[in-house]
């Protein structure tokens, strides 16, 4: 059963106004042409949780489409703070829910297994369990010791990019792996954006690459280069110089409404997005071969 | 030989390490410090990054700390749920690398908020993997310049664990690391006292004693052992200005 | 540094009497050459942990090496009961500490991630719980309810079978993963089996194929065909005929005796098991290629 | 046309699944009934095995639940912990295939010990992954030939939950799944009633609900909507004989 479609249409399918999103990636394969499109779709009153938020959720919040964020991070990583996410955080205009990455990811992985819960040890840093009731502790019943805990967290979507998947949702990522897993099934819903869609034998030459099966997921989209400025390992490189250009595009209002406006409302589809980057742009942020050693199988 | 402070302050805490060290490490100066570790007495030290990579080999600077340069040609890369549960909550961690906006007279660090929590006057990143690092890498270092804001006597917002009020209040907690080892500053080095307090036990050539205690937010005691530390050496500098950060991101002087 | 050594030098230092063993591997991979290297080397009063403990915890217990079993599942699978195991403890002389296969997982995953237990759902059976002690029950501070825990395993030694290994011990395995990571994490030492030891570069071209990182391992063996009746995905196949000759082999302890001295105490090591088995069996086991697709890292 | 009991089992229990579920599945009769509902009404069944293989698509009869074969041109492959927690305690899976010793009168199962579990008068295999299994999956099906020793009124040991002593207390445990829905033996099919306990809702061709009656350890119940079942088609047999069990390792008559 084939769940391809337009990255248009499976975000006006599976995303709603008020929904907990979780975009996932750990400065890996953020998933930036999704996040785009929600805001060309103007979706509001979202939650938008991920461990960091990196420069996407900046321009989600700028645009209007958040009323809470979740994380454990808000930086704009190697380069300093996300200007739209903290002044919005400092004026107390947004809610947030703020964690630990370990206590993130282990909400997840609750929700992905689920469990109602997960134990974490001790920290001894008690002042973020004190300001975030979602935090609690109970006795570990073989020491009587306390542990810190987290509950599950199940978002209503996650948000995936993944280098190659089949037309069934089949999804394959190496490199830096993040939560992407965890994300997928922890959710209700499932949006998969892929470098390429392959052919099902590709899947199926290396079931143990395969993170996501496509039965928990609901689209699968062929979105290349749906990373940028993000990167894709093997596919594409991180556009640095983004992520500093960012910190200056941010300092004014009108600037990010120009960046909006010019990259984002101006663009139909990322496929416009990545021509108007333009060849220098992609001969910059080419990456040359180095291609794994296969493994044996075997036909048995 | 000249040197800057970045680079003062890199010599210092890739001194810090021992060779067979597991080190968890971000990128910029405490990457440099491992780096330059590996190139001269612990050539056997492994880097973990937080990104779940293990035993990274990057062919350029790594400029954050996901970068695909770590990826290629590392032996292992993980979940982020296993970097945080089998490498550094199970007890695989030596060393970690700490930073803040805030580092308080027993080491605790606050990376999250100035002034109030629901009210903040300046909203910092948070936690990342910081809180859990402090508690549980065997021995955690920290790498900043010394300024008075830097070091208040007591923190905001306690984002991770130093000694928290003594060392005896961090034991009762029965958190498995060590705690902050030592913090490699401009002006020279700091440690642990046998109650967890921050005392002056080394200045760089040419600091004095006044200019560390001008710069700290808490009256800093001196070790009596405190002693001069060794300047950088031509090779030590020469690995990292030819080698590691040739184009001078990290090591130029700025901060 | 190399950790490379024998079979034999490894189980001589790192498996002591009385020592706490996981031995790896669900179905797959199941470490045999190690199994009979303790057998060969006389160990007692092992403590033999595993979710299945298969022949060859069968042929442990036979020839005296263990006072316990953990365990989730004592079947010979596909073929009926593990008769030794299966009289030892109905005429009581062996311990016995028995689990469902997600609570052994569990108490694996616990001692590999160093917390000291893990929750699971309710799962209305409860006999077994009030057989063993070890499972305990704690309130979810959410909802009330209640999830059944238990207590990290932590053995003293994990064995486990690789495809591929370096020097080092960074070991790389496909196709049935079983708890072979968990085991590996949760244990105190750790040994690895290879059925090849390959250049570092082998294993760094595809990091994330990387389960068991060298740095936690203590020693590693080139031991090709260790994991015989079992099997090494793309290496060769399971020696079915081998599972259904064991149930006629242990109907007697004078069958017992003589597999044990012909094809244990009386073969050094497990190049000579091999070579004893024969070409036919050899040619039996053997399986044809079949390849993973390649993927590419990029080169940054 | 001629069928063994074997056959008979696998062709009323393959009828039971529905198109899109998704499986876990054990070797031999469930293999085979999932295979031939492939093959039949539910070309989009997705067989997952507690090895932890999904989509698997085996080029010969796997023999043991780990077979290589299932491996090889699978769409996806985890460890055990994630097979555990990922598919099954999430909800994920759709049907379970169970089976054991001893099933009772509300569809619990043994499969650990006859007699006191501390001095057993036989030793049986133990849970494996049923106790989860049992509890959480959607629907579960029991396949398993009609005698009275296998149907006691109360089974010696619950290794995995039916209804409990009734599907109220079933219900009250909070346990996700909603427990056994038909049990298939060689006489006819078993389902629970509005209080859980099983009852006989059909027969096979030729069989009396006296020979039911006689082969069950309690006072089995006849619904009134009682039937029959269809005969095995010959299309169905000539699946099972030529395509999935050539060499008749499962569904030659035996048990």
């Amino acid at each position: 059963m084939t769940k391809l479609t337009t990255l248009s249409k499976a975000i006006e399918v599976h995303v709603h106004d008020g929904d907990t999103i979780y975009a996932a990636g750990f400065t890996h394969l953020i998933p930036y042409a999704a996040g785009h499109e929600i805001i060309r779709q103007k979706r509001k009153d979202l939650i938008l949780a991920r461990a960091t938020p990196d420069l996407i959720y900046d321009q989600m919040v700028a645009a209007g489409c958040a009323q809470k964020l979740i994380f454990s991070y808000i930086g704009n990583p190697g380069v300093g703070s996300l200007r739209i996410i903290r002044s919005e955080i400092e004026s107390g205009h947004i809610e947030i829910e703020e964690y630990s990455h370990f206590s993130m990811i282990s909400r997840l992985q609750a929700g992905a297994s689920g469990l109602p819960f997960i134990p974490m040890n001790q920290t001894a840093a008690e002042d973020l369990e004190h300001a975030n009731p979602q935090y609690k502790r109970i006795k570990d019943p073989y020491t009587g010791q306390e542990v810190v805990v987290v509950p599950a967290l199940n978002p209503d979507v996650a948000i995936v990019h993944v280098q190659r998947a089949d037309q069934n949702g089949n999804s394959q990522i190496w490199g830096i792996l993040g939560e992407q897993k965890e994300a997928a099934f922890a959710a209700d819903r499932v949006i998969i954006t892929a470098e390429e869609i392959v052919d099902e034998d590709i899947i199926r030459s290396d079931p143990n690459r395969t993170l996501i099966p496509g039965f928990i997921v609901d689209a699968v989209c062929q979105v290349p280069y749906a990373a940028h400025p993000s990167y894709t390992q093997g596919y594409y490189d991180r556009d640095n110089a983004f992520y500093l250009e960012w910190d200056k595009i941010s300092e004014t209002k009108e600037g990010i409404n120009n960046y909006l406006d010019e990259w984002v409302y101006g663009l139909p589809d990322r496929q416009a997005y990545w021509q108007k980057l333009g060849t220098e742009m992609h001969k910059r942020l080419k990456v040359k071969d180095r291609f794994s050693a296969p493994v044996n199988y075997g036909a048995y | 030989m000249e040197y800057s402070s970045s680079e003062l302050m890199t010599v210092n805490a890739a001194r810090l390490l021992r060779d067979g060290d597991t080190v968890f490490v971000g990128v910029g100066l405490p990457n440099l410090a491992c780096n330059l570790a590996r190139h001269t007495h612990a050539p056997n030290l492994l880097m973990i990054y937080e990104a779940g990579v293990i035993g990274a080999r990057p062919e350029r600077l790594p400029l954050s700390i996901g970068d695909p340069t770590l990826v290629s040609g590392a032996t292992a890369v993980c979940s982020m749920y296993d970097i945080f549960t089998l490498y550094l909550q199970r007890g695989n961690v030596d060393v970690g690398f700490l930073g803040g906006a805030q580092i308080d007279q027993f080491g605790n660090i606050n990376a999250t908020v100035i002034g109030d929590y629901q009210h903040p006057k300046v909203r910092l990143p948070g936690s990342g993997g910081s809180m859990e690092m402090a508690a549980w890498a065997n021995r955690c270092y920290i790498i900043t310049p010394h300024q008075t804001r830097r070091f208040p006597k007591k923190v905001d917002f306690r984002t991770s664990a130093g000694f928290l009020a003594s060392r005896a209040e961090r034991v009762s907690k029965g958190v498995r690391g060590g705690g902050p080892q030592a913090v490699v500053t401009d002006l020279g080095l700091m440690e642990p006292d046998e109650n967890g307090e921050l005392i002056l036990t080394s200045l760089h050539p040419g600091i004095s004693v006044d200019q560390a205690r001008k710069n700290t937010g808490w009256e800093l005691k001196v070790s009596p052992r405190c002693n001069v530390t060794e300047p950088p050496t031509a090779s030590e500098l020469q690995i990292l200005r030819d080698e590691l950060d040739p184009t001078g991101i990290y090591i130029k002087d700025g901060k």
